[in-house]
Parts: structure tokens; sequence; C-alpha cells
């Protein structure tokens, strides 16, 4: 037997971020332990992390380079969702200040979990090998578990945790199996060596192997909450505390999308076709369930988890063309995407009453003619999401029909553009209770200006990506 | 540069708006009224330098907008558009007026008028298909906007169903744009959604052409409308504010007109030829069908907004004879139908606005109430119809002489719209105008006021203008007009369209910047693994 | 190193039958706690393959990775048996049909 | 020159409309009188000056033609703002300009009590505007602007009592009706320019034999369906039922529009379009037929009528019927000579029942006046001549026009003709009598609360003045004495037509086509023309008139109650009292099956069909909207479950 791990491989620059984060989130702890009062000063100490963790990432240089036996990358693909990673956890943090406030959130291990997540996505991302992806998963999911009950007291929060780490558990053990399968089948765990595997034609019609793409598959569409390993996904969006919604909505998402990508549209490239039709019909199921799903709801926040459900539909053309502008468009997609519901749950946290109330949709009439910059901030990201130019989603969703368009799926670009017409549906009645209601009530709305900062940001980025898409475009697509 | 000036123009001042404080009604309403004016003058400056000697762009301006995807900010006007943006200032002026009254958050209301402004100035002068794509998206918002918050009883519904029948067709249209993009950049080699250069380099198999064909189709059918896409017109009509109404009317619905002859005629030539009597069928049931529903109709907008369905009919069998007649009479009915049927939602408005009904039955005996309504109102239902003399008349005719080049039979069902169109206006005029004034109601009813006859008068002496001297109008797209129905000529389907246009070649490279072609070289070598 | 009598396909079989075992004691069961104990059964069985895979095909990293199964695994069951604790503080029962607050 | 002035003729009218429009209520009563006459005067003026400038045009020009600008023009496509001035328009410029001077004085008169005079005048003048534009047009379109100009100040002056819905319903009647020939005469003028690429006139109407067959179909459809045309604007069957109606509107308007001028536009297109109908016998024939059945059918209608104005209607739509049947024979003469003529005379009918219902306060049933001759001597004197010049009796002009009429239609066209001419005759003498003796003469029927009184000089002075027109207007068309007829001769450059050559250019082109030619050799044969004969017509037909007249006089003056047993219980007469249904006819078939059907299709095609499809699609969403939510059904378990389902579904898909 070789050796396991020769030392030369040990690239500790690479691997930069994953560390400076981990020391970052062990000083919060420790900064909380010795009884910080201010639990500002940790969420400062977490965004400073963040920001270190930022440069770090880019410490690196030239890419892609490889570390610990080829099985951490530092690529453009991880470096970018690095940056998204950073973004949406800054942002989660910046919400989370006031939130945890107002609801009564004392723990410190709160930012500390955030960080923490945010290494296990670092992780996930960069990874290119299963064992390291199995241990990003579980380091997001772990955390994730405890930050979606971290209101001990609230009974909803205890259920969204409660079902959330059942389910999540459930789903890694088909993930695993999975991967027990691919490794038999391979004799790799390296995805690399994989897909050099993957090569050889006579390999790619193992059953075994098929087996284990279907487990990957559940794995990872659990993770991105798809269709039918969604149920979670509404569930524990509601209980889970508003920060943490909007958290789990992007970064986790986004992880598990690189990963997704990694696996299948890389490693896997060469069996396309017997794993295209499995994700295309689970893109497909996505959306229309997602969309239907939403059409009904009335708590804001169960309604964009349904549409979070149909965005990872839409995410999972991306991954099933498979091609340049599908990672591309992927990153474009998952960045634009963070601003955007970061600045909606920044509006529903203001709008918000301590106790997870007023968050019905009805709640919003008139919020217009009270409140007009919050209304068109919440207008312009629910456009966004519906995918109207000149916001910032419909550059995003442009981008992923035409990486799917060049690679010839027209049909699902079809169904997935009837989608975004249903979708349109659910994100106008939000606007029509914001604009063409009477308010029936008194707003009681609670503007902090950090916040506030975090809608103004999604409202900033989200008009110009929009309008000037062409910078990130650029970096995205290198 | 000037020409982008004066389409965002209305943008800026809708940010001007903004922070202009909304007690402040009397400021708003005159900088709203300042800008559009501007804008108009500012068009009209457009329209008076305009060489209509050439079928080319004019006021272009051309910059990179999204590099990576050869993407530009491509801007510019021939005769086809020039009108209709001149139109859209000129529309959106009067509206501001007719809007004067407006009660409820006049702020936010001149913010949408003049976004929505920009929003379809941009879709006429884009000349990048995405970037024609984005403006036909965007002025769906200020529409459904201005339609959802101060619009009738049922204004939500209404709203909805306009943005979403508008969503559905324009989004099939994306999927033949993004397809039409990567073939264009396969065959050519040359990543870029600019319009003329697609025109001229666009050669797909037949099969696919009809496909992509049948995408934009269906958008602008139901933007137009046609017939049976048009069930979204009459509610969004009838529970728009006025001057939404107006807009609607006015500028939309042209949108869809728009788009056929800058998109599925140059671009699908042949596919074009072979849907006509598709389409002259559609429009022919819609002229008819349009009319005998307007007829019975009991709310006056509902009736004009189903007049539109028949007018629209006309423009569209116009475009589609295919020859200078049938295309030149379209365009002016455009600008006709834009100016009639604005004017008759303006009068309509007028009442409403006293009486807040639109019911007929409410009505009657109003032209000795208000006389001076009574004539405004007869010349523009007149002008609806075609009387000769009037605009309206002069695209009517020109379309079904061009129609009737193609085919009589199609000729005469649609002539039989004008018999129909009479009975529609007249009955209708009769149950309001005339008669005995029974309802109490309208026996105090003001005269139209200085203010409304601002809005209307203008549009009265374009009626006559255009119905007795129109060659201002129809000398501005008669070139570019010559030059569409040369490529739409059936002589020209040889089995390779390609290679008509060798000579042409690279006369648009210039389109194409330098960092354009490095990105695309990168992306060609760029390999797919990690 | 010994020779092995006992094919793969029979461990294999083994780890799959573990799996479904853990997956139907998902399915029915109530207590939340045997639900747990079941997910934890079949994590187990995708030891087993991987550990039999590893044997048979005279690889290491399936035994790594079952070892970091098992450390992840030990960290789930501290989370999970904390959330499970949260919760029974706030509603005394361990009857997974009792958590239905949040639907539809 | 003066012909330069052309443009000038529809303008001042134009001019007065307008004035009197924006400016009726402000300038008072008396001016808007003075600016509408004086308008119409210049108007006539300027008619004298241009026929003045026209017989000073060179030896062989017969049209002179003003273009004031182009009007719209695309590709080879171009119609312009002109006019054009050649006999048979100056003849029509009298006859509107002229004819609608007096007229105009009249109504100043007639219309004094009325608080909208000036509306009246507005509309009044634009009529007059638009109708020169009719006749001075120098193409088909400028024609079709005073077509629908004429047509649409008809509708307004219908329904100038706008507060009366039976004027609004007949006004707009009037319009619609008018519409469906103008359709036709739309697509006749789209045809015309596909053959000819052009709409000019003098082009078109130049080119007919060399480029148009001979019978051909084209020049058939051509000629019939500007014929429908025709038959709207005219007052023809099928669309003559909007015509009685129009009688709601004032009497001077029933008088210039109704009678003199505008209902015989058609009779002028057809002669203008003379060209293209000599080329298709057929539609020639349809013409004639639909001629002579009009008149006869009006005259049996107008016998059974009591509202004097609605036996004047009929009577009109019975004499337009033989100008249609002189046309249908080829004699476009005889036509425009009776159409002038009619004007007169049937300008002074109306104007004469105008000045008894003025008279007697707005009473138009005959069965209320009698004996009013006493009260109204110079209404009733030129009644009297008038109603002896359309009997036909000799030698008011009538009796010349009708006669040449009648003559052509035996000559040139059949027996037939000639028998519903003739019967036409007798029935007109009738009940033209009938009308005279019912109003002026015997018992007075009048409700004794009104006093009968003879209208204003304003009034009476156009009545004399049409009524000696209507005497000597026979003079322009002296019969028998070869070139004392002054129209004939006049009209020749216009009328002029070479069947012979057209014929030889059909025969080429049928060659060309390689298709047979058939035999035309009769056709070219030279009709005989006998004095003798004419004379003798003319004998016979004076005799019917007198008939025609004794047969009043017996019924209505000797013996007044015979009409009450002739007609009690018959079916016969019902039914021509009732208008032979037709009114009810095409109610029941075209208006309410379309009112009907539009309802249908709105409430069922569009409310329920296409957007319930829409709609139905939103509901179905939301359905299934609904069903999805149920599956979320917030059991652990449930969702576990999901998963294996989705996990097996999978593996089935996958192998």
């Amino acid at each position: 037997m070789e050796p396991i791990l020769a030392p030369e491989s040990i690239d500790l620059i690479a691997l930069a971020p994953v560390i400076v984060l981990s020391v970052f989130a062990m000083m919060v702890l420790v900064v909380d332990l010795f009884g910080a009062r201010d639990k500002g000063l940790l969420a400062f100490i977490s965004l400073i992390g963040l920001l270190m963790t930022t440069i770090s990432a880019f410490a690196k240089n030239p890419i892609p380079a490889y570390s610990f036996n080829d099985s951490y990358t530092v690529d453009h693909l991880s470096l970018f969702f690095i940056c998204i990673f950073t973004i949406s956890s800054a942002l989660a943090i910046l919400l989370s200040v006031e939130y945890n406030k107002r609801e009564g959130i004392r723990a410190g291990e709160y930012y500390a979990l955030i960080l923490f997540c945010t290494v296990g996505m670092i992780l996930l991302a960069s990874s290119s090998d299963m064992i390291m992806i199995f241990l990003g998963v579980e380091i997001v999911s772990i955390c994730l578990y405890v930050l979606a009950g971290i209101q001990r007291d609230n009974h909803r929060s205890n259920e969204a945790a409660l079902k959330y780490f059942l389910l999540g558990a459930f789903a890694t053990g088909f993930l695993l199996y999975g991967m027990a399968l691919v490794y038999g089948s391979t004799g790799n765990t390296n995805l690399f060596k994989i897909a050099d595997f993957m090569q050889n034609p006579s390999a790619q019609s193992n059953p075994l192997l098929l087996m284990g793409l279907v487990l990957l598959i559940i794995g990872f569409g659990f993770k991105v909450a798809s269709v039918p390993f969604h149920m979670w996904a509404p569930d524990v969006y509601q209980g889970a505390p508003t920060p943490v919604t909007a958290f789990m909505a992007v970064g986790p998402k986004a992880a598990a999308f690189a990963a997704f990508f990694r696996v299948f549209a890389e490693t896997f490239a060469a069996m396309a076709p017997s794993w295209e039709i499995l994700l295309s019909i689970i893109a497909v199921l996505s959306m229309f369930f997602g969309n239907l799903g939403a059409i009904m709801q009335t708590n804001i926040k169960r309604m964009l988890a349904f549409s979070s459900i149909s965005h990872a539909g839409y995410i999972l053309i991306a991954v099933i063309a498979k091609n340049s502008l599908g990672s591309a468009s992927l990153l474009f997609y998952m960045l634009t995407y963070a601003f955007t519901i970061f600045g909606i749950f920044g509006v529903i946290i203001i709008l918000g009453r301590k106790g997870e109330e007023n968050l019905e949709i009805k709640c919003y009439s008139g919020l217009a003619y009270k409140h007009p910059i919050l209304a068109i901030s919440m207008a312009i990201f629910l456009l966004s999401l519906g995918g109207l130019p000149p916001f910032a989603g419909f550059i995003a969703k442009f981008y992923i029909f035409s990486a799917a368009i060049q690679e010839g799926f027209i049909a699902l670009v079809i169904i997935a553009v009837l989608n975004s017409a249903i979708s349109f549906y659910y994100y106008l009645k939000v606007i029509v209770y914001i604009y063409m209601e009477e308010p029936t009530a008194e707003f009681k709305v609670s503007m902090s200006p950090l916040t506030l900062f975090v809608v103004l940001v999604g409202v900033a980025a989200t008009i110009n990506i929009g309008i000037f898409p062409g910078s990130i475009i650029a970096l995205a697509s290198h | 540069m000037f020409l982008t000036f004066v389409t965002f123009l209305p943008l800026a001042g809708a940010a001007f708006l903004i922070f202009t404080p909304k007690e402040n009604a009397a400021a708003i309403k005159q900088t709203a009224l300042a800008v559009a004016a501007a804008d108009f003058l500012l068009s009209l400056f457009l329209w008076t330098n305009f060489d209509n000697t050439t079928h080319k762009m004019q006021f272009e301006l051309n910059v990179p907008w999204i590099e990576a995807w050869g993407i530009n900010f491509h801007v510019g006007l021939d005769g086809i558009s020039l009108l209709l943006y001149v139109m859209t200032t000129f529309l959106t002026m009067i509206c501001v007026i007719a809007s004067w009254d407006v009660k409820k958050y006049i702020r936010e209301y001149m913010i949408a008028m003049l976004t929505l402004s920009t929003g379809m100035l941009g879709v006429f002068v884009a000349l990048d298909l995405f970037m024609f794509y984005v403006f036909w998206e965007f002025q769906l918002i200020p529409m459904y906007i201005i339609i959802g918050v101060w619009g009738g009883p049922r204004r939500v519904y209404a709203s909805i169903k306009f943005f979403l029948f508008t969503a559905v067709g324009s989004l099939l249209m994306l999927v033949a744009i993004l397809w039409i993009y990567f073939h264009i950049q396969e065959t050519t080699g040359v990543a870029t959604a600019d319009i003329l250069y697609i025109t001229e380099h666009l050669s797909a198999p037949l099969g696919t052409q009809k496909w992509l064909w049948m995408a934009f189709f269906l958008a602008f059918a139901i933007k137009v409308p046609m017939f049976p896409f048009h069930t979204w017109l009459p509610d969004a009509h009838v529970e728009a504010p006025t001057a939404g109404s107006v807009i609607l009317a006015g500028v939309l619905l042209k949108m869809g007109t728009y788009g056929f002859l800058r998109f599925n005629l140059p671009f699908f030539p042949q596919v074009s030829y072979e849907f006509v009597p598709m389409v002259a069928w559609l429009s022919i049931i819609g002229i008819i069908y349009g009319a005998l529903v307007s007829m019975v109709q009991i709310d006056l907008k509902k009736l004009v907004a189903y007049s539109s369905v028949s007018h629209l009919g006309f423009v569209m069998l116009g475009i589609f004879a295919l020859n200078p007649y049938g295309i030149q009479g379209a365009l002016i009915q455009n600008i006709n139908h834009g100016i009639s049927t604005g004017a008759l939602f303006l009068l309509v408005g007028v009442i409403y606005d006293r009486r807040h009904t639109r019911l007929i039955e409410e009505f009657g005996g109003l032209s000795k109430v208000m006389p001076k309504y009574a004539v405004c109102f007869m010349i523009v239902a007149l002008s609806s119809i075609g009387l000769p003399g009037m605009n309206g008349f002069v695209g009517e005719f020109l379309i079904l002489l061009g129609i009737f080049q193609v085919n009589a039979i199609w000729a005469a069902c649609a002539t039989s719209g004008i018999i129909l169109a009479a009975c529609y206006i007249l009955w209708m005029f009769q149950r309001v105008m005339f008669m005995e004034a029974k309802n109490p109601k309208n026996l105090a009813l003001q005269d139209i006021n200085i203010r409304e006859a601002f809005t209307i008068v203008p549009l009265i002496i374009l009626i006559f203008w255009i119905g007795l001297y129109p060659k201002p109008f129809m000398d501005t797209f008669d070139t570019s007009v010559t030059h569409l129905v040369a490529k739409v000529s059936p002589d020209n389907f040889g089995p390779s369209p390609r290679n008509r246009h060798d000579d042409q070649r690279g006369k648009h490279a210039r389109l194409i910047t330098p960092t354009e072609m490095a990105s695309l070289h990168h992306k060609l070598q760029a390999p797919k693994k990690f | 190193m010994f020779e092995s009598t006992v094919p793969l396909p029979h461990y294999l079989m083994l780890s799959a039958t573990l799996f479904v075992i853990g997956i139907v004691g998902v399915l029915i069961r109530r207590n939340v706690i045997v639900v747990f104990m079941s997910i934890e059964i079949m994590l187990n069985a995708v030891n087993i393959s991987l550990v039999a895979f590893d044997h048979y095909m005279n690889l290491s990293s399936g035994q790594i990775f079952s070892f970091m199964v098992m450390c992840v695994a030990a960290a789930e069951v501290s989370v999970g048996l904390a959330i499970i604790i949260a919760l029974h503080r706030n509603k005394p029962t361990v009857n997974l049909d009792e958590f239905n607050l949040l639907k539809w | 020159m003066l012909l330069k002035l052309t443009c000038m003729v529809p303008l001042y009218p134009l001019i007065g409309s307008i004035i009197n429009g924006f400016f009726g209520l402000r300038i008072g009563k008396k001016a808007v009188g003075l600016v509408a006459c004086g308008s119409m005067a210049l108007s006539f003026l300027t008619s004298v000056l241009i026929y003045a400038g026209y017989l000073l045009l060179p030896e062989g020009q017969h049209v002179y033609e003003q273009i004031v600008w182009t009007w719209f023009a695309v590709g080879d496509f171009s119609v312009d703002f002109g006019f054009q001035v050649d006999p048979l328009t100056l003849v029509m410029m009298f006859v509107v300009t002229g004819v609608g001077l007096i007229i105009h004085v009249y109504a100043v008169g007639y219309m004094r009590e009325e608080f909208s005079y000036y509306r009246f005048f507005a509309y009044f003048n634009l009529f007059v505007s638009a109708m020169l534009l009719l006749v001075m047009g120098n193409n088909f379109l400028l024609m079709f602007i005073g077509w629908e100009g004429v047509g649409l100040c008809s509708y307004f002056l219908i329904g100038y009592y706008f507060e009366k819905k039976s004027a609004c319903d007949a006004g707009t009647k009037a319009f619609i009706v008018n519409r469906v020939g103008d359709f036709a005469f739309l697509l006749a003028v789209m045809y015309i320019f596909n053959i000819f690429g052009s709409i000019d006139f003098t082009e078109v109407m130049h080119a007919a034999p060399e480029k148009l067959i001979y019978g051909g179909e084209a020049v058939t459809i051509i000629t019939m369906l500007l014929f429908v045309g025709a038959t709207g604007k005219s007052a023809q069957i099928p669309l003559y039922t909007w015509l009685p109606d129009a009688m709601e509107g004032p009497t001077p308007v029933s008088a210039l529009i109704h009678a003199a001028t505008m209902v015989t536009a058609g009779v002028y297109m057809v002669v203008r379009c003379n060209a293209l109908f000599n080329l298709s016998p057929l539609t020639m024939t349809v013409v004639a037929f639909v001629g002579g059945g009009t008149a006869i059918m009006a005259a049996t209608i107008g016998m059974t009528q009591f509202d004097i104005k609605r036996v004047l209607a009929y009577s009109t739509i019975s004499q337009i019927g033989y100008m249609f049947m002189a046309c249908g024979v080829g004699a476009y003469t005889a036509a425009i000579f009776h159409l002038v003529t009619h004007a007169f005379f049937k300008a002074c009918l109306f104007l004469g029942s105008g000045s008894v219902i003025h008279g007697i306060h707005g009473e138009q049933d005959m069965r209320k006046m009698g004996g009013l001759k006493k009260y109204m001597p110079v209404t009733y004197w030129t009644f009297l001549i008038s109603a002896l010049t359309i009997a036909g009796i000799p030698p008011l002009s009538g009796f010349f026009s009708k006669d040449e009429v009648l003559y052509h239609s035996l000559m040139d066209g059949n027996i037939a003709f000639w028998g519903m001419g003739i019967s036409a005759a007798l029935l007109t003498a009738f009940y033209m009598f009938r009308l005279v003796f019912m109003t002026f003469h015997g018992e007075s029927r009048v409700d004794p609360s009104v006093h009968p009184h003879e209208s204003p000089k304003v009034m009476t002075t156009p009545l004399v003045v049409l009524a000696g027109l209507a005497t000597v207007g026979g003079m322009l068309g002296v019969p028998l004495f070869h070139g004392w007829h002054i129209l004939h001769n006049w009209l020749q450059p216009v009328l002029h037509f070479d069947l012979a050559s057209a014929l030889q250019h059909s025969e080429h082109m049928l060659h060309a086509a390689g298709r047979h030619a058939p035999s035309w050799t009769h056709l070219l044969e030279p009709k005989e023309h006998s004095g003798w004969i004419e004379f003798s017509l003319m004998v016979f037909s004076t005799i019917v008139a007198v008939i025609g007249v004794a047969g009043a006089y017996i019924f209505y003056i000797k013996q007044p109650h015979l009409p009450a047993k002739f007609t009690a219980g018959q079916w016969g007469f019902n039914l021509v009292q009732n208008k032979y249904y037709v009114d009810e006819l095409y109610d029941d078939v075209v208006v309410k099956p379309t009112v009907k059907g539009s309802n249908l299709l709105w409430k069922e095609c569009d409310t329920k069909a296409i957007d319930g499809a829409v709609n139905g699609t939103a509901k179905a969403i939301g359905w299934f909207s609904r069903q999805a939510q149920t599956l979320q059904s917030g059991f652990v378990r449930n969702y576990a479950l999901f998963i294996v389902v989705g996990f097996v579904s999978l593996l089935l898909v996958m192998f």
C-alpha cells in the first residue's frame, strides 16, 4: 500500500480560507465564553473573519491548485463560490444582529455556527474527493440543524430542527451509500481519478455505479431541496429563525450545487446520458411543485421556501447543461440569488414582529404607501426572483437558459420559461398586496440600520447586476 | 447619444420625482409634464432631422454592454420605428395632462408613467435582441402598476392577467432569441444579438425557422392582440385608468405590430410568406369578431377595447400583405389607431370622471348637455370608423388595397369590417350622445374643460392632418418599407438565402469589438474540464 | 491479512439489507429515538460496504471513509439528541407524529 | 384663368360650415343665415365663372383638372386631391349649387324657430361641400370622400332632432345601409386599381376599353360592385329602406339631400363610369331591371302612404329608379336629364310639402289636411305645377325627361323595361295627384285648433323659382328636333364611347389569352331612331299620365269613399302599405340575428370559451397547487417516504 497522504501534497496556503475561518469561529466561541455581553462584538468579529477569509482565498496563486492528494481544489469555481459564501454569511450575520436582539436569541454560538457552517460550505465547494464532500456536507448540515433550532423555546423552531435533522440524516445515509457504491465500482474516492476511470466506456454501464449515481442524486437533491426530496424545505424554512432561513436558502444550497456540479457535470460528464434524464425529471418536478406549492401560500417565508424549490429546478438546468456556460451561469445565478434572497428576508425581518409574527402576506397590504422604500425594494426583489428585466434575476435565468440552449435542451428551457410564468403569479400577488391594497393596520417596523443596509445592498446589487452584468459575467465565466 | 438621452430622459425625470416631496402635488405634476413635453419636443427634433431617403438606422449608438456575450447597447431609429417613437413621447405628454386630476398617490403615478415611457421608447429603439427583450419585459412593470393601483374595481385581476398573458408569450420568444443567438454564433462565429446582423445572417433550416417564427408570433400576437389571444385586452382596458388605456391602446399594442415588422418579417421572410394565410384569416376573424362583439358591449371602454381588436386586425392584415401598400397602410394605421382610440379613451375618461360609470345605458342625450364634448366625440368616432378625409381611412384603404393584391376574398371579408365599425360606433354614439337625456344625473354635467381640451384637440388636429395630408408621415417610412418589402419578396427565397448577402458580409463586422472577439476565442479554446 | 472465504456480494447483500432495514425503520416507527437509531443503522450499513470494498479490492480509502462516517455519526448523534432534548422540554413526547405544526 | 377657381367651389361652403359651426351661436341667427346662403351664392357664382372658363378652353380639350395636393401615395399608387371640370361635372355643379342655394334660402325661413339653427346650417353647408367634392373629384377616392361625406351629413341632418329616438334610428340606419354600399364601392376601387394601376377617372375611363374584355369577368364584377355602391346611396332595391325613414330630418334636408342631390349621386357615378358599364352587358341589364323594379315598387308603396313626406320619398326612390333604368339601357343623357329635372320638381315638391307642414304646425299626415288651397295659394300653385311635371304632362320638364327615358328603354332596351316604366308613370301620376287632392282640395280635415297660413316670402320665393325651373327645364333636351337636345350635345365628350374599338381590343385580348371571342357583330348594328315612334310614345305616355291624374280625381275628389272600399281587408293593400314588409324582413334576417349572434359570440365564445380557457388554465393550476399542497402533510415519516418513493422511481427510470 502506498502512503495515503504524502506530506508534499499538503498545501496549507490553498487551505487558507478554511483555516482562517475556523480560527475566527473558534475565536468567536472563546470571546463569547469570556463574557462578551454585546453580541454585536461577536458579529463584528465574524464579519472580520469573513473578510479575512475572502482575502485569504486569493492567497493561492496560480490556480487551479490542489492539496491533500488532490482532494482539495482551488480553482475558479471554488473561489467564486467562496465569495458567494462569505457574502451570504456576512449578510446573514448582518441580518441576525437586530433580529436576535428582538427575538431574544442570546446564544453566542450562533455566529460561530454560521462561521463553521461557512467552513463546511467552503470545503464542500472546494473538495474533489468524496470523503471531503461528505465531510463538507456534514459540517454544513450539523451547523444548520443547530441553527434551525436555535430558538430553544419556540415550538416551530424546534420542530423545524427536528425535521431537518431527521430527514437530513436520512438523506445523508443515501448520499453515503451512493458514495460507497461509486467507490466500490470505481475503486476511488477522488473525483479526478473517477473521471479518468469513466473514460473507459465499459465502466459506465456497471449497475453498481448507476445505482450509486441515483443515490448520490438523492443525497444532493435533498441538500438543494429539489422535488421529491424537498419536503423538508418549506417546514424548515418556515420554522427556522428568519436570518437562518435566508442563510439556508443561499449558502448551503449554493455549496450543495457546487458539489453537485463537480460530481455530475464534471466527474460523471462522460456518462451524462444516464443521469441527464434523471436530473431533468427532478428539475422539471422541482419547478412545477415549487411553483404550484408557492401559489397557495399565505405565509411569506413558506412561499419563499417553495419558490426556492423551484429555483433549485432552474439551477439544476445549469448542472444538466454541464458546459462552461453552465458553470458560469451557476455561479452567476447563486450570486444574484444571494443578494435577492437576503434583501427580501431583510424586508421580512424589518416588517416582522417579535415571535416570528407578521409573516402573512396579507400583512403587507398597502405597504407601498407607508414605507415606499421597503415596498419598492420588496417589489424589485420579487420581480428579480421572477426573472424580469432589468433586474439581476433575469440575467441569471437568461444565463442558465442560454447554457441549456447551447447544449440543445430546448424542451427543458421551454418548461422552465413556462414555469417562470407561473411563478410570476405568486410574486405578483405579493406585489398586489403591497401596492394595490389599502393599508389595513399600522406597520410597526423595526428599521434597524444593519438590516436596512442589507436590504439596500440587495437592491443595489440586484439592479446593478441586472443592468451592468458584464463584470460579474466576466468573473463567472473565466 | 442624443437618442439615448431622449429615451432615458423620462426615466431620469421619474428618478427626480422620487426625491420630490409627495405633498407638493402641483410641483410633481408640473415636473412630469415638463419632462414629458421636453421629451416630445426632443423626439420631434429627431423626426425633423431624420433622413428619410435611406432605410438605414439613424441616430445610432453602439457601445458594448455585456462584453462577455457580445451584447451591445445598440440603439437607432429607422422609418418603421421613428413615428412610433414620436407617438410614444406624444401620447405620454397627453397622458400626463390627462392624469392631472389623479388624486391618489400622484407622485407614484407620474413616476410610473414616466418609467413606462422609457420602457416603451426602449422597445422601439433597441437594435439588440437582448436589449429589446429587456425593454419589452421591463415596460410591463409600470403598466402593471398603473392598472393595478389606479384602476377600477377588478384592477387586480386585470393587471395580473395583462402581465401573465404578455409574459407567457414573450418567454417563449426568449427561448427563440437564445436559439438564434447560439445559431448565429455557430454559423458565423460571431457572438452577437445585434438585430441588424442577425437580419443579414440568419440562415436556419426552414423547419426550425417555423418554430422560431411561431415563438415570436406568439409574443407579438398576444401583444397586438390577435384573435384568439385578445381576452386580456378588454379587461385591462376596462380597469385601467384613462391614461393607462390611452397608452395601452396607443403604444403597447403597437409594440406587437412593430415586433412583426422588426423580427418576424425580416428574420424569417420565407416562413412569414408561408404563414400569410394563417395570419390573414386570424386577422380577418379578429376584424369581424372584434366588431361584432364590440357592438353588443354595454360598457363604453369595453366597446372601444374590442374595437381595438378589430382595428389591429386590419394592421396585421396590412403587414402580412407583404407589399408596400399593406405595410405602409399598417404603419400609418398604427399611428391612426393610437390617435383615434387614444382619443376615444380620453373622451370616455372625461365622462367617467364626471359620472363614475361607463355603462352606456347610464347615458343618453349628452350632446345637449355637453355640445363641445359631443363634437369631439363625433370627430373621433368617425375617424375610428375610417371616414375618408380623416386619418383612419388612409390606413384602412391602403391595407385593403394591399391585401387585395394578395387575395380579393380576404379583402372583401376585411372590408366588411368597415360596415360593422359603423354599426358599433354609431349605435354607441346614438345611445350615449343622442336621444333624450332621461337620466337626471346627466343634466348638470360640465362640458369639456380647458385641460381636457388640451388633451383632445391635438389629437383631433392630427386626425385631420393625417386624413388629408399624410405625406409627411408616410414619407418617413417609405424607404424603410420598400427595403423591408424587398426583403420579404418571395423572389428571394433561393435554396440558400445566405448567398445573396455575400456582398454585404462584413458590413456589420464593426459591431463586434476586439474585446468581444478575444473573449469569444477564449471561450472556444477554453478546455471544458477543470 | 488473511484470505476470506466469504465473497464480496455477500457483504454487499448484508449491507443492502441493513440499509433497507434502516429505511423501513425510519418509515414505520414513531418514536424519535428509534427513528434516529434506524438512521444510524443505515450509516453503519454503508460502513460495511465501504470496508468490504476495501478489503476485496485491496484499497484503503474506504476504511478511512468509514472512520470519517463514524466520527460524523457521533457528532450527529450529539446534535440530534440535543435537539430531541430541547424538543422534549417544550413538548414532553417522543412521538414523531405529534410534531406537526408546520405543514401545507 | 377662371378655371383656377375650381377648388374654391367646394371650399366656400366648407368655410361657411366652419364659421357657422364654431361661431354660429355667437354671431346670431341672421348672420348664420347670411353666411350659409352667402357661401352658397359664392359657390354658385364661382360655378358660373368656371362654366365660362370651361367654354374658353381650347378646342378638343374637354376636361380641366386641377391638382391641389397629393393626398397620399405609396409606390405606384397615388391619389391626388384633385378636381376635374368636364361637362358632366358642370351640370352637377349647377344642380348642386343652384338648387342648393335656393333650398338654403328656403331653409333660412323654415328653420327660423330652431334653437340650434347654426348647427343646421353648419351641417347643411358641409353637405354641399361634400357633394361638390363628390361630383368634382377627379378620382374614385376623392369621390369617395364626398360620397361618405354626404352620407355623414345626411346622418347628421336626419338625426337633427337628436332627442327623438326615431330620428336617431333613421340617421344611423341611413349611414349603415350606405356603408354597405360603400363597402362594395371600395372593393370596386381596389379592383380598378388592380387592373388599371390608377384610380383617376380620366385615365381609367380612357384605358377601360383597352384593358377590359367586353362582358368579361373583371368588368362585370367591378361594375356590379360599383352599382351596389350606387344602390346604397341612391336608395335602390335592395338598399332603399333608409330613405323613407330619412324623412325624419327637417324638410329642407329632404329636399336637398334626399331628393335633389345626394340620392342622385349613384346615378352620377354610373354615368361617370359609363365607359366601364358599357363594357358589361350583364351589369347593364341588372341596372335596368333594378331601376325599373324599384320604380314600380316604390310607386306602389307611394300610393298607400299617408305621410306627405313619405309619399314624396317613395316617389323619389321611384324616380331614381327611372334614372337607373335609363343608365341600364345606355341612355345616360336621359338619366342626367331626368336627374336635373327631378332635382327641380322634387325639390319644389318637398319644399312645398315643407311649406304645408310649416303652415299647419308640423302635421304630416295627409288625412289631417285637405282644402289647404285657399290658405296657401302660392304653395298650392307651385306644388301643382311640380306635380304636373312629375306626372309627365307636357310641356313641363318632367314630360320631356321621362319620355326620353321611356323612349330609350324601349328602343335601346326592350319592351319589358318600357312596360315597367310606363306603369310606373301611371302610378306616379296617380299618387302625386292623390297627394295634391288630399292635401289641397276637398274638405278641410285640419285640426280645428290649427289655423293654416301661407309661409313667409323667404320660403315661397324659392318655391316659385323652383316651379319655374321645373316648368322650363325641359328646354334642356327638346326631343325630335335634331340638335336641339342641348344636354345631349353638351354631355357628348363624357359619354362618347367607341364600342367598335372596344370590341376589337377585347378580341385581341381574348386571342392573346388563347380564348375564342364570341361574335359581337350584332352589337354594332346601328340602332334605328325614329321620330315617329318617339312622337307616338309621347302621346301615349301623356294619355297614361292623364289617366293617372283622372283616376286620382275620381278616387279622391269625386268619390272619396272609394279608396276605403277598395282597400278594406285587401291583403295586397296591406302588403303594400306595410312596404312589402321589407324592413321587417331585414330586421329579422339581418339585424336581429347579427345582434343575437354577437351577443352569443361575446358571452359564449369570448367570455366562456376563450377567456374560459385562459381562466381555466389558471384554475387548473390552482387546483393542482391545492393538490400538491396536501402532499405537504407535516409528518416527517411521510417526507421520508417521499424520499424513498423518489429513490425507487429514479431507479425505475434508470434501469
